[in-house]
């Protein structure tokens, strides 16, 4: 048992190994993740009944709500990600950590961007200084701080390193960040609209919800790896197994890496 | 010479792309810092948005002012630019284009985007923008005079705020009721007149002033 | 400039100073003071710098030679007497010793942040990049032209800003520790750089701890008592 | 389908603008995320091959 | 040798008293910006006025976050510190003390006086030093992240604000809606248990994420 | 610490570190390799310093001197290979290794705005004022003590931080470029110093352009291709 997680480490720190397996992961993330995209978002706009308050603005929720939790759990994995890297000392680690960052936070700002359009037919305001809105911009700004460490610090090593410092950092805080602003607005209490409660959705506009999340997150990984696989290239580009590898054919892998 | 200088300091600033975001994050950090502090009604925001705003604009401008002589002190450009074979001004004039194109223009463009969040009533926006077009170049130039004085410090990174807020007070004032003349509907174009007349005053004063600054500085 | 100048407006500069025709002394001085801290590094010093030298400021540490090179320059007012630039009072000469000027100090003005090439470029906004290209590949920098030259080591880093000596056409050349940080055999290289300069007809004026391998005029400092004003 | 027909469909019950707006936004941004790896996969592969070219000579 | 540390610290933050009163200079500029900005109404002023103190006691000790390890590193004395044969963790909780004895306590004195110029109801003062009290050494801690992280750059000014304001956000408003509880005249200890909390929490994590900063930070 | 030491955690590292025994080696390094930029600057270096050794670490600019001097410092990581003090691998030894040394470095840590007796106080809390004047007399700075050392020349700070070498009982010195700005009097006092603290058993590794009137070992670093590893 030990072993086999041991060997399993040292696969998975060896990029050539990683780039091998996700460049056969990813198609099978592509296909699963565009049928549930597909059938989700066609089934959310003409086939799911129209919400009897908010009238057919809520179809913005199939994008709305994945591109919400996705931006937040990126963040986490992102920590994760850099709190491995930092404790085993393990280069893979860092780079999924490095690709993350940017995927979240263009994540983040489609959450945004989506519910400050969604907020002006619901709310009449693009804007309300709500709870949730309020920690999602937050988490944006803690996406843009660890993307400016990467930007500010040319030595790749360090530049790894730094991210992950901060990005545990404020995952430690999160929850903190949270909690506070929810307190916060509760307290203060004088914006007068809320996001909506959830509502007990009806099925028929849960299912398709539930499948754009699954195939937001099965893209999700399809990006984090190709980014991934870019990085490995870029980086062993001296060795011999990238070398063969762009001799047989690189054409064929371009056109079918994704 | 200049032109080699403005390609360099150009250069340098989109070398450093983060650099260039930075100020406007900052801008839109303190400007998401007020509903957190204060309260989050809307309508109560709406009332303090155009002075809000503004605060976040001068603040903004006022750290990015580091960058403009700092890193060349501490390598030794700056002597260097100095005994160059023409009048320091216009040296100088060219950091404060760099700077200004670098941290105050873009103010101007992502000021609008505050203004939504924190509820600006629409007469707001025009007026907005258009001080911000007018009056970043002052906060440059004046901001060129006191990094020149604290540029040899050891830590001169408080002092300048210090010695440069009295003088941006001017524009703040009327910056900030412009806005609030737009908000009110009624005519805002005498308050652009003077940050107009207030500008061309510092594009005079202020390069020689700075020169004059950094040579004291360099005389340790 | 200096507090006695302005106070005695009326000794005229030309007629105290060196004598003014084309063949005459480049850089001159008269009855240089200075002091910091109350100490005295150098009075009544007098000297007179023609084409074709090359002057060694020497003198132990804390004996003032940098002081001298930043007063020189007109970067440092804290200073009384006379310098004299072609004979002409250096105050309305300025822009012109400027032009004919190239000053390597401590800190060389090498911006970490651009390549050796950028740099460059800006310090000679004339040059073409072959010429900047031979420039780097004289100081023994060729293959780093494009890297950023944070990433240099503090010798190479200095050969960015000797590479200047190749580059531009000045004739007066102010150097204060050129060697330093640069290895043996860059520093026997640098030396042929200066006497060729000087045999040129050029004016090269430096301090260094080394010992030198080159024919030099020596304006030692050392304290209060110990001028050897050399003119 | 709940919508009657094709126009019903694009005016969405007079919100086709917020929703049609948010669903391209959306389209943007995962095509960016699609198509950014595969521009910087090619441009570093070229300058692998640039490089390999390099030290052939 | 941390007791000399902190001697040697202690001294070269008085020997350059300007230091001193900077971030305390700043606060009190950043504080009376606003009537300027805003409106002159005391009423009016005074409904503000916490949310105004905490962010101008925010900005502040961001900005003197770049006086807790840049001259030492500049000069390799952060080198030689973290040379020491001890975890580099004290010498991060010493540094954070110097700062907070520094650009965090004064500010809890000068709140105040800056409370009465913005009309700060008398309910408020009590939860307002309460609060910067408990509450500045938490900004303290988790700055010495971001100076860690930032210590090696070139331009690293700008970007601290960036990567710890986020963080700073709980302390913005558990502090200023205790002052507004307090001002309210309701029960404020809530927001003190949770201030504390933090502190507690931020003194666990923040020298080790420091130190590792800096480790980062130095090994270019 | 590097990676290929995680890879193969089962080779122990003291079977192939060199012996552990009182009177062995003191700092010692098997395998190191180092590459910046893609340029190897040095690989499979081995080498075991022995107390009473002087060791220059010599090369041209850009040899990989300091970057070698930081790797042994442990203030780099960007490197393979194992490091040893007094054969025990590096990682369980650092805080004693460090406790033994004293290091100066391109930058030596001096700060302007402290005299130069407030500057030794921290980094010697034992020394007496009494030791500490003493000290800043060796270096030829007594009636400086209490000024700023801002105010001092270069060649004067340096020697502030060069005072700590007749302060502080640390057997290690490892001195990036000690003789830089410091005079050439000084130059020879100083190596005269680094021979005493040899003799008395200590190990001095150091790295200098100048010539050395001192006889030492020397680890050449030269590129890729022409290392002379000593051991
Ligand atoms: C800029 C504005 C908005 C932002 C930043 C935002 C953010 C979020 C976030 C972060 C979540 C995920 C919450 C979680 O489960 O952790 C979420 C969920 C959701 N949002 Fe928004 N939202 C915004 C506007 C709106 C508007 C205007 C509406 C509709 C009136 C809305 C409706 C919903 C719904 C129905 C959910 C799912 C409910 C749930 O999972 O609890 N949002 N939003
Ligand atoms: N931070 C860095 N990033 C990338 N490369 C670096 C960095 N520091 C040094 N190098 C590279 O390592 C090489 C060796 O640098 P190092 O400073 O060790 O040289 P050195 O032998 O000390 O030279 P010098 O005699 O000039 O001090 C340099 O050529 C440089 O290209
Ligand atoms: N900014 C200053 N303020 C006060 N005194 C100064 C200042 N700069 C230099 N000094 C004093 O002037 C003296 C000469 O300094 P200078 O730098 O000219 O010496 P130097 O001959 O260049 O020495 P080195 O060989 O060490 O470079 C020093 O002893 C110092 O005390
Ligand atoms: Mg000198
Ligand atoms: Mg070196």
């Amino acid at each position: 048992m030990w072993t086999r997680l041991k060997r399993l480490y040292h696969k998975m720190g060896s990029p050539k190994w990683f780039y091998e397996i996700t460049t056969r992961w990813s198609k099978w993330f592509m296909a699963v993740g565009s049928i549930l995209m597909l059938t989700g978002v066609v089934w959310g706009l003409a086939f799911a009944p129209a919400d009897y308050l908010q009238g057919n603005s809520f179809r913005i929720i199939y994008i709305h709500v994945p591109a919400s939790l996705l931006s937040q759990s990126a963040y986490i994995m992102m920590a994760v990600a850099g709190l491995v890297g930092l404790v085993w000392n393990m280069k893979m680690s860092f780079v999924v950590g490095k690709v993350i960052a940017p995927i979240g936070a263009s994540l983040a700002i489609l959450s945004l961007l989506t519910g400050a359009i969604w907020g002006k037919p619901t709310w009449g305001t693009w804007w309300v200084w709500d709870a949730r809105l309020t920690s999602m911009l937050i988490l944006l700004f803690l996406y843009f701080g660890v993307i400016a460490i990467y930007n500010a610090i040319e030595n790749d090593e360090m530049a790894n390193k730094a991210a992950a410092v901060l990005s545990i950092v404020g995952s430690i805080n999160i929850p903190v960040i949270k909690y506070s602003v929810e307190w916060w607005n509760t307290l203060h209490q004088s914006a007068t609209i809320t996001l909506t409660k959830k509502p007990t959705m009806a099925p028929e506009m849960f299912i398709p919800l539930m499948l754009t999340i699954l195939g937001f997150y099965c893209w999700f990984a399809v990006w984090v790896f190709a980014r991934t696989r870019n990085e490995i290239l870029f980086k062993e580009r001296k060795t011999n197994w990238v070398k063969k590898l762009l001799q047989n054919g690189h054409k064929k892998t371009t056109g079918a890496q994704l | 010479m200049l032109m080699a200088l403005l390609k360099r300091d150009l250069l340098l600033a989109f070398r450093s792309r983060g650099d260039l975001l930075n100020p406007l994050m900052f801008f839109m950090m303190v400007a998401s810092l007020f509903p957190l502090a204060v309260s989050p009604d809307p309508q109560f925001l709406g009332t303090i948005a155009a002075g809000v705003i503004w605060v976040g604009a001068l603040l903004a401008t006022l750290l990015s002012l580091d960058l403009m002589f700092k890193s060349d002190y501490e390598d030794g450009s700056l002597e260097q630019m100095l005994l160059m074979p023409q009048p320091a001004m216009l040296m100088v004039l060219v950091k404060v284009l760099v700077h200004w194109l670098v941290a105050g223009l873009p103010l101007a463009f992502i000021a609008p985007l505050l203004g939504l969040m924190l509820g600006l009533p629409n007469g707001g926006f025009m007026p907005l923008v258009l001080s911000l077009l007018l009056a970043t170049p002052i906060l440059s130039l004046l901001g060129a005079i006191g990094a020149g004085l604290t540029v040899g410090l050891r830590k001169g990174g408080m002092l300048m705020p210090l010695l440069i807020l009295p003088l941006y007070i001017p524009v703040l004032i009327f910056a900030s009721s412009s806005v609030q003349a737009g908000v009110q509907g009624s005519d805002y174009l005498g308050h652009m007149a003077f940050l107009g007349a207030y500008l061309a005053l510092t594009l005079v004063v202020a390069p020689v002033a700075a020169a004059a600054a950094l040579r004291i500085s360099l005389a340790r | 400039m200096s507090l006695q100048n302005l106070h005695n407006p009326d000794t005229t500069s030309s007629t105290t100073g060196p004598n003014a025709t084309g063949n005459g002394p480049w850089l001159s001085a008269r009855g240089l003071f200075c002091e910091r801290d109350e100490r005295v590094l150098f009075s009544e010093l007098n000297f007179d710098f023609l084409p074709g030298d090359i002057v060694r400021i020497a003198g132990p540490n804390g004996a003032g030679k940098s002081s001298l090179m930043r007063i020189l320059l007109g970067l440092s007012a804290g200073f009384e007497g006379e310098l004299f630039w072609h004979g002409k009072p250096m105050v309305q000469q300025v822009y012109d010793f400027r032009s004919q000027l190239l000053y390597l100090g401590h800190q060389v003005g090498v911006k970490g942040n651009l390549t050796p090439e950028e740099n460059l470029a800006w310090f000679s906004p004339a040059a073409t990049q072959d010429d900047i290209y031979g420039a780097l590949k004289k100081v023994g920098l060729s293959g780093y032209e494009d890297l950023l030259t944070h990433g240099l080591s503090a010798g190479q880093q200095r050969r960015v800003a000797l590479a200047r000596l190749f580059l531009e056409d000045k004739p007066v050349w102010i150097l204060d520790e050129p060697f330093t940080a640069i290895d043996k055999e860059g520093v026997s290289e640098l030396e042929q750089v200066v006497i060729n300069h000087a045999q040129a007809g050029g004016l090269v004026i430096l301090t260094t701890h080394h010992d030198l391998r080159v024919p030099v005029k020596t304006l030692m400092l050392g304290g209060q008592e110990s001028e050897m004003p050399l003119c | 389908m709940f919508f009657d027909d094709f126009s019903s469909f694009l005016a969405m019950g007079g919100h086709g603008l917020y929703v049609w707006l948010s669903y391209s936004l959306a389209a943007v941004i995962v095509a960016i995320n699609f198509i950014s790896p595969v521009l910087t996969r090619k441009k570093i592969i070229k300058d692998i091959e640039r490089q390999l070219r390099r030290e052939q000579k």
